[in-house]
Order: C-alpha cells, then structure tokens, then sequence
C-alpha cells in the first residue's frame, strides 16, 4: 500500500518525447511505473521508448485508460499543460517543472481544485512508492527502498539525502512526496500528513521544511492536533540571511516571518524530533 | 525583480492608473532644473533606490524654483542610503493633498489568490497601521479565473470610507492597478500614499512594484532594462546571466549545490561544523556542463573564497555532467583554491569515474564528510 | 422543517430600495421572514423599511450573519450581484432577476458551483416555506399553506395557480420552489426532488415544467430510480408551435427535442400521475 | 436574433476569423454586377435568407463573370424560399476548396458551458453526420471562466485529423470564432464549411449566427440595425418595442398572459376546451399599466382576434397595475372584441375593485372558467 498511487496507477507523460521526458521517463519505467502514454503536440500517433505517443491528454487518456499525469514540460507551457490534464479528468498531476510563473499557477491551482484535482507540485521531485513500484517523477528509484517511513519534503536534492541515508541503513520508505518549494503549489505538507496520518503501510513521518512562507508551521499545528504516527522533521535555511530570496521562490525569510527558528520551535512544541542535519535526521528516524 | 518608483508609476500610469503629471528622471542637477522649470512651481525631488525610509534620510525634498530643485539633486544624487548610492532623483509635481490612501496588490500564498490590501490610512508604513489598527487594514481576495469585480471595488471603496462620489475614480485606479498586476507579472504593485485631491480625483504620487522572476523571463524580457545594475555585486551579475541562483555572503567557503533545499542545508551544514559559506548557489535542476563551467568561475571570481564544496545529489541533474563541466572548468582556471566533491544520485558512478581522472582532488562520501572536509580545507588555506 | 430554509435563514436583499425590493421586500417582511439587511451600493448606513442598508454583501454579511440572499437588480447587474453574494461567503442565492443574458449566467453558475454555494434561478419566483415563516422571493404569501406537499416549477406564475388550487381546497405545502426557466440555471428539478425525497415533512412532490430543453426527462429517470414519495406533474407548452421560443429562454421545441408529449411519456412512464391542465393537477393531489 | 450569412461572417472577419475577401451583399442585380467585377474571376452569388436549404431552393449559384452574376442576382433576388422573400444576396469569390470542414461554437445546456463542436465532415447537415457517423463529431466544452485554451485546440485538430502543419491557423480560427462567440453574446456561431485552401490556410465560406437576445438588449443595441425587418409581422414588430415576448398564431382567441409557463398553460387551456389561441403573449414580470395597454393594442391589432382572455396571476406583476393599464388602453381603443378577465394574486382584491368601474366586462375566477368563457365568445362572435 502507499499513498497517491498504487497497481492501478496508470501513467502519461507530458513532455515523454524531450530530453528530460525521456531521460527520467525511462526511469519511470525502469523502475517498474506503468507508463501507458505520452503526450507530444504533433507526435501523435508515433511511439517512443515502446510507449504510444498522442496529441493531447485528452486523446491519450482516452486510449490507454492513464489515470495519472507527469508533467515536464517547459515553464511556458506547464501551467497550460497542468489545466490540460485537469480538463482531461486526470484525478492525480503531479508537475515537475520549475519556473513557472506565479501567475500561471494561481489559475492553474484554482482550476484543479474546481475540477477535485490532486495536484503535486510545481517545481517538485515528484513521489515514488517503492511497494508498489510507482515512481512519478525524478527521485531516484536506486535511493529507496520499500517500508515504513512516509518521506514529505519541499525540497527535492534533499530528500534525496535523506531517504538515501535511511534506505543505507535499512529504514525503508512506504511513500516518498517531494511538494515543491514554489509560493503556489498543490498538494502542501498537510494533505501529505493527512495521507500518511491514514495509510496503514506508514508508521513514521519524515517531513523536511526551509525558512519562508508558514507551511511548516501550520503543519506543526496540525501535528499536534491530528497526527499520533512520530514525526521526525529538518528545516533547510537556518544561515540564510533575511531578505534574499533562497533560490525557491518560496524561501524568504521577511521580517520574523517564515524564520528556521520559529518553524523548529513549533515542530518541537508539536511533539516533533527536529534534526540539526540530514544524516542526523536519519540516524534519530533509524533510532526511532 | 524590484522596480523603483519612477518605473513602477510610469507602468502603472500605463495600464490608467492616474499618476503625477510631468514627472520625470534625473541623474544630474541640471537635468533635475530642466524637469523643474518644465513642471513649474513647487516640486519633490525623491531619490530612487530600493530601500525603505530614504525620507528620514534625507533623499526627499520639496524645492520651490528649478534652482532649488537641482540644489537638492545635487545633494541626494550620490547620496548613500542605507549603504545603497544614489544614482537618480524622481522629479515629481508638488501634490495636492486632500488625504492619503493605502492600495496594494498582492499575492496571497496561503489563499493561493492575488489579493487587494487598502487602508483609509496611507502615507505611512502599512506595517505600522497593521498592527495597530488591524481594522483599517481591508483585505479582497480576488479570483484568478474571472479577475477584479466591481463589487469588490465597491466594498473595499465604502470600507476605506470614501464618498460615493469619489467610487466611479476609485475604480478606476483598482482596475488599473489590477491590470498593471497581471499584465506585467507583478507579485507586488503598491501605492503609499494613493491620494484624493480637492478636486476629488485620486493620484498614485509614490509606487512599488516587484516583477515575478519567471514570468519576466518568459513574457518580458523587455523589463530586463529596468534592472539597476548598481545593486547587483559583479558575481551576481554573471549568474543572471548564466542562470543560477546564487547569493553573495561574507565567509569563505564557496558552495555549488543543485536544488535550493540541499544548497541551504549545505550552508547549515557547513556551519555547523565551524565554518562560513561564501555564498548561496543552485545550480539548478538538470543542469549542463556549461552551467557548471559557469557556476564555478562565478564561485571563484569571489576573492574571500578560500576551499570549495560541491554538494550533488542527481536527480533530475546527472552527477556525470556535473564532472565534465569541473573538469572542463579547471582547463581553464588558474587557481590555489582547494575543493572537496561528492557525487551522488543519478548517474553518480558515472561521475565519480571522471574524477577519478582529476589529481589531488579531495572527494566526500556523505554531505557532513564533505563539510568537515571543506571547513578544514578553508583552515589550512 | 423545510427544504432549504429554516428559521435560522437570515435574509438580505441586493437590490432592497428599488421599486421591485421595496414592494416585495416587504412583503417578504409581512410573511414573517428575517429580513436582516439590505444592499444598494451607495446608500450604505441607512434605513429602509427599517432594515439596515449596507454597501456590499460581504459589509451585510458581517454586521448582520446574513447567510441567504434574494437578488433583485436590473438583469445588467445580476450576474454580478450573484458573483457577489458567493464571494461573500453567502451559502444561498435565490436570484428574481430576468433577462440575464446567458453568457454572464455561464460565468456566474461556474462561480457558484466552485463555491459550494447553492443557487436558485435567477428569472424565478424564489421559494416560500409557509411552516418556517421564511419568502425568499416573490411567490404571494397569501396563496400558500402550512402542509406536506413540496412543489417545484420552472414557472412563477403556473406555480401560484397550482398552490393557489391546493391551499384553497385545504392541501398545503412544505415548501413551494421555482427553479425557472432559463437555459442557464442554478438548482434543477432534480436537485429539488432530491431534497423533497429527504425532506421528513414533504410527503408528496409537485412538478411543473414546460416545453424545451430536456430536464423534465431527466426528472422522470431521477424519480424512476430514486424518488419513492407519490409525483404529481403537468407540463406547458402542448400547444406551442416548434421552433418559436416561447418567452422562457428555455421554452422552445427544436426538432423532436423538448415537446411536451415526450416529457409527459417520460413522466408517465415513471408513475407520476400527469394532469392536463392546472386545477386538475390540484383535485389529483387532493385526491391523492 | 438570427443573423444572416453576410452578417455573420463580416463580424467572424472582425474578430480574425479569415473569411472570403472582397465579398459583398446586393440587393440589385446592378450592385451584384458590380461586387462581381470588382472581385473578379468566378464568384458564388447566394440568396440571404434565415431559413435552411437554400441551396436545393437555387438560392445559391456560380457566375463566371459580372454578367451572369448579375443574371443570377436577378433571378434570386424576390426569390420565395419556404415563405421567405429574398430581399438580399451576398457575393463572394468562387472558392478554393481542397478540404471541407464544420466548425461550429454553441452553448451546451446540460453542461452550462459553451462547447466547440467540430468534424471532418464539413459541407453538409451536420445533424446528418451525428446521426450517421457519431464518432466523427468532435465536441469540447470551455471552462467559461477561463475561456478557450490552446490544448482544446489541439485536441480538436488532431481529432478532425489536420496536419500539424495546419494545426496554427486552425488555432487562430478557433480563436477568432471564441473571442466572436462572447464579445457578441452569441448562442450560435457556426461554420459549415470552414475550408481548407491550396495553401493549407483556412477560410469561413458560410456563416450562421444567433445573438442572445438578452445580451443584445444590454450590450449591443448596435445590432437592431442587423434585424431583418420582413421576417417580423408588425405586431412582433410592436412587441419588440414594448418589451413583451409575443408570437403570433392562427387561433381566433387573443391571450394576455404574465409569465411565459402560464401563457402557454393558457393556450394548452384554451384548446382543451376548444379553442384556437391567437397568440402568445407574455407581458413578463412586473409590468407597468404602460405595457398592459401596448400589449392589448398589439392582440387587437391581430384582425383574427375574435375574443380576448387576459389572465394575470400576480407575483412581481401586480393586478392593480393591470387593471390601470386595460381601463386606460379601452379610453383609446374602439373594439367590439369581447374580454374576459381573470385577476389573481399580488394585489388582486384591487384590481378586481378597478376592473367593477368598467361596464360589461366578463370576469372569471379560474383559469379554466377564463378559457371556457373566452371559447364562449369568440364562438359567438
């Protein structure tokens, strides 16, 4: 079991035919996703890495039954390509692309929620079951390994480093969801709490938050009122200086908003371990 | 992206905002006397930097003649403002003014909306009257699918108690601050104060603006002019252009990371373990060779540098091409600056192999290992 | 009890101090409803009819817990008045207002619909419920009576011939609902019937539809599957020649679509007891 | 409001949709002969009239010079097409046709949005093509609070099977029909056939409109001027002027109704009980004792109307009004139509006081009892 997806996940690829969408879609597929379709403007009709390439998603869903979208395509086209899949019925989106504007997403994330889309990102890593041999997205398929642990992270590199430390040490993973650090995304850290909160498979969170915006405390908050699985958390950005935006557009700290400080200090007052760095991280989930 | 005022109104006045009339830029007293005399009777000469609170230091003045008006160009132009120079004063109509208005638009990310912030109580800082007034603050979420309402003009109109005389002129500037805001991919356009004049018409006589990133890279490029390169150190230039984020800081520990979370984990890391990053820098997702090439002249072109740390987990980035492009930078830089490499992810055998090749080079199995090593490495230079 | 109101329905009305507000606004006061606030931009913080008047739903709202709104502006505002009343948080719109035009309806109905919000018309009568003592709308307050009939019409003035029958030989009702006839509409009969099917008070339902469009068919495969109350209907129209539109926007026979044969079959063949004309419509629900 | 071929297309053209150039309407064979030269070469002379089938009825012909265009124009012009007179025709190059296509915008009740239907199968009944190969009709709904996006036009022109290489003006043609559809408040916009030419360009060769008339009245008065004036009678003509919805029948029996359900109740009574309904008339919601008179001199101008039944159930309407507006309309008319009124509802008790004032009037309580009286008098008449 996992959360998300699960053996009828079905996927299309949106952007399959490109450099990227070949690169990780082979992965996908490696990985053991069944990537049904991918969806290339004007290459309907051909197929590419064995997997039948269609026009629109419209036309793919249509054929193949796929019930689930990776989107990666350019910035300009992402949001366009995120109300696509919405309008196609895809009921699960999850958009790997970065650089999307932030006025693009406010229309794209208002549509999906008006059709009851889940939507995963922006600019995220995608998630990965290693049960259920699901990968939608970039996470490595060579760093999991299937378990218990439910991984939720804004940041992409550094799940990487987490999930790899703990797969290391035999601490597998029932579900790995990177939400994407961008101001307006999808899915955010408490509908994956909720998630993993239901899903028997998971027995602990792992949950790794940066300096900017109050996600992270508001999921401290929702912790203590809602989540009885331990919570283990690291919050990326406690030397970042105020003011400059920390390369997500969503990692400013402005005034005492969005401080490393205020969000450690409300996972811990949540009942959360809070790490001082990754492997640290690992070592407290291992130790359990 | 931040505009400064004198950009930021002119957008504004084009998407019918009413604006000063006759107002324009200087960067000499002579060119500040000339836009005086053509305005006629009293002026403001404003500085033009990105930095609050440039009236109590000094860099907004009302002049009575054009000669005035280049007195105070001269002193304000060079200026130092809160560490930033003054490189060009706004000459602006004197205003006549009835009373003063707050009028934002911004993005909401909680709500995920853009959103409508006034106050009957403008001129001043917003912050301020947030906290102590919260009732005079008005907030409108507005629907990114259908856009701007009138009723949502009407509301925000009779909450900041203005007379129903003056709504029809209020909704005008809403609209036309509002298209400004999408038309320009602005997260924030900002008037403080918005003014009523005896006549009852309204005029944006200060003006913020901050330009989304993205959507000027995709839909303005134009607005690429508008950038001060006054503000930006010469690192920070060179990786606009080659599309890195990357932060100039005062330790000496240069940082290439790939993903924004790894590279500030990475900062933290390193100062856990006793050192100081010299700097912030994403490579980026999926990033070539040549990103990497450029990413460490940029690292290196930083004289406090003194060891370098590359942190890379590939995933949509592959470690491989990570290797070939610092493999092809140091073919071409002459430096003593020692580094520490750690590869992992996508393609990481791949990479380290091609290290392999790269003498002397200190290489790390876990990010800790690579900060320990990196700290001792800046020790030792 | 009631569909839809109930007395803790606490009305305002857009559109209050003009001619069509004032008269039947009063009215609405007359029959007992909690007429809490009214809105007419500009003439915020007066009186009328001893009602407070706001500039904007969402001030009514806040001074007042209105949590219901009649609309009554011109048609060029209506759609807007609707967009406003939903933005404001207001869980149900009754809109009078015709000759809204149908693009503008579109755009409104969407609103709404993301909104959860529930909306009845607009070029309806409203709804009136005689036991809670609440007239949203324009439907005479002096035709009704306290019962368990639930009737519900797509037209305003058939529905005070048929309630008028009934209340005169002593059938009263539940509550009595025009959902009207526009192409573009908010509640349908379907979601009337439903309710009424719930609804512990209604013991029998009403229906009168017209010629056009196909919702009275739907009605009758909806009350085949799932309505187990007794149904009473008539449909207008048997005399309209095709292809003229006959005042309803919604009311015009296009080839074999909409006649009112068809809908009668469909009807029939669902059980409900189906009447020629008006006053037989009431002696069959008399007669039960 | 429908429109007619040249008027829809011209306002497609205005919103980018590429459609015939130089075509122009007639209403002489001496205008056609000019058109035609000053097109050139072949062009298709075509009847313009709101009613299918013109082409079976020779509404439409080639002419291979100015000579023969203004022959056919001759022969069309005055031309009876199923009841219709042809008072106009329309002139356009002959085409160059290489593939036909439909395309049409329309508004989807079921679904509440607008939808794009389109097929390969262009040029003829588009019902036929449903009807006989369903798989060959496209349809997509818009989001009408976002509006058209290019992902449904790629779907559609990959479903209709076009060449990439045709896939961006197909774009622009779907873009110039959507932005037609709602800057007109259209309920139907349709081309049949869109073709595609030589070049791969397209073009909108027939065209079909029909304006929501409630629209037109807020947003586009502008557009009374494109009413055919012939296809009206001069009561709907009257009608139209005063604001109630009438159409004109073959009974003998003139009905004053409020409210378009209970107008047609009425008739459906009226024939029930033997009767034939003159009209149909509604005088709609709320009306004015002004419209009550307008409407009784329109039923009375019917010089079929043998006997009148006014029936009123008041809601928005009030009896009161009515009653003013039928005492007020018998001051001007002189008639020996007999009336039969039946006053219900919103203000009823004071109306019925009014209408006691009037000598020999038939009153009723019912509807039914109205119906029967009213088929009593107009059988003897």
């Amino acid at each position: 079991m996992s959360i998300l997806v699960d053996e009828n996940t079905k996927v299309l690829i949106q952007g399959f035919t490109g450099r990227e969408g070949s690169f990780h879609g082979q992965q996908m597929i490696d990985f053991g996703t069944k990537v049904v379709a991918g969806v290339t403007p004007g290459k309907g009709g051909t197929e590419h890495l064995g997997v039948p390439i269609f026009n629109s998603v419209r036309e793919a869903a249509e054929a193949t039954g796929a019930n689930a979208s990776v989107i990666v395509v350019p910035p300009k086209f992402a949001a366009g390509a995120i109300i696509e899949a919405a309008d196609a019925g895809i009921p699960l989106i999850v958009c790997i692309t970065e650089y999307i504007p932030v006025h693009d997403m406010m229309k794209a994330r208002t549509f999906v929620d008006k059709r009851g889309v889940r939507l995963l990102g922006p600019n995220c890593p995608g998630l990965i079951s290693p049960a259920e041999k699901v990968k939608m997205g970039i996470i490595s398929g060579s760093i999991v390994k299937e378990g218990n642990v439910g991984v939720v992270s804004k940041s992409g590199t550094l799940t990487y480093e987490v999930v790899y430390a703990l797969s290391h040490a035999g601490v597998g993973q029932s579900t790995c969801v990177g939400i994407g650090g961008d101001p307006i995304n999808g899915t955010d850290f408490i509908d994956a709490l909720m998630l993993f909160e239901a899903d028997p498979k998971t027995e602990r969170i792992v949950l790794m938050g940066e300096i900017g915006g109050g996600a992270e405390e508001k999921a401290a908050a929702f912790i203590k009122a809602n989540v009885t699985k331990p919570v283990y958390a690291f919050i990326a950005g406690r030397t970042a200086p105020p003011g400059r935006t920390m390369g997500h557009a969503g990692a400013i700290v402005e005034g005492n908003v969005g401080t490393a400080e205020g969000k450690i200090a409300a996972l811990k007052d949540a009942g959360v371990h809070v790490a001082d760095h990754p492997d640290q991280l690992a070592q407290m989930v291992i130790a359990g | 992206m931040n505009l400064h005022e004198y950009q930021a109104k002119r957008l504004f006045g084009e998407y019918g905002v009413p604006i000063p009339v006759g107002g324009d830029v200087a960067t000499t007293p002579e060119e500040a006397h000339a836009i005086a005399a053509k305005i006629g009777g009293t002026v403001v000469v404003k500085a033009q930097v990105h930095i609050g609170g440039r009236g109590k230091a000094g860099g907004v003045k009302l002049a009575h003649s054009p000669e005035e008006a280049a007195e105070h160009a001269a002193a304000i132009l060079g200026m130092d403002i809160k560490g930033l120079t003054v490189h060009k004063v706004l000459i602006d109509p004197g205003a006549d003014i009835q009373k003063e208005l707050y009028l934002a638009m911004l993005i909401d990310r909680e709500e995920r909306k853009p959103m409508i912030m006034a106050s009957s109580e403008g001129g001043m800082d917003i912050e301020a009257v947030a906290h102590d007034t919260p009732e005079k603050i008005v907030i409108v979420h507005i629907d990114p699918e259908i856009g701007l309402q009138l009723h949502q003009g009407t509301y925000v109109a009779s909450r900041i108690g203005l007379p129903k005389a003056q709504w029809k002129g209020f909704w005008k500037v809403l609209q036309g601050l509002w298209k400004c805001f999408t038309a320009t991919d602005a997260v924030q356009c900002e008037i403080n104060p918005l003014i009523v004049q005896s006549d009852g018409s309204f005029s944006a006589i200060d003006g913020k603006m901050i330009v989304d990133d993205n959507g000027l890279k995709l839909r303005h490029p134009e607005f690429e002019d508008l950038r001060d390169p006054g503000e930006l150190t010469e690192n920070e230039k060179k990786a606009a252009e080659a599309g890195v984020n990357y932060i100039q800081l005062d330790g000496n520990i240069g940082c290439m990371v790939n993903g924004a979370g790894l590279a500030m984990t990475s900062m933290d890391v390193i100062k856990l373990f006793g050192g100081e990053p010299a700097n912030f820098l994403d490579i980026g997702g999926g990033a070539q060779a040549e990103t990497v090439t450029q990413a460490l002249n940029i690292i290196l072109g930083d004289p406090k540098v003194e060891a370098v740390m590359i942190n890379i987990f590939g995933g949509i980035t592959r470690c491989d091409e990570v290797a070939r492009g610092f493999i092809e930078a140091m073919d071409h830089i002459e430096t003593d600056v020692p580094f520490v490499v750690r590869l992992e992810g996508t393609n990481a055998v791949e990479g380290r192999a091609l290290l392999d090749a790269v003498d002397g080079l200190a290489t790390a199995v876990t990010l800790q290992e690579a900060a320990q090593k990196a700290v001792a490495l800046a020790k030792g230079a």
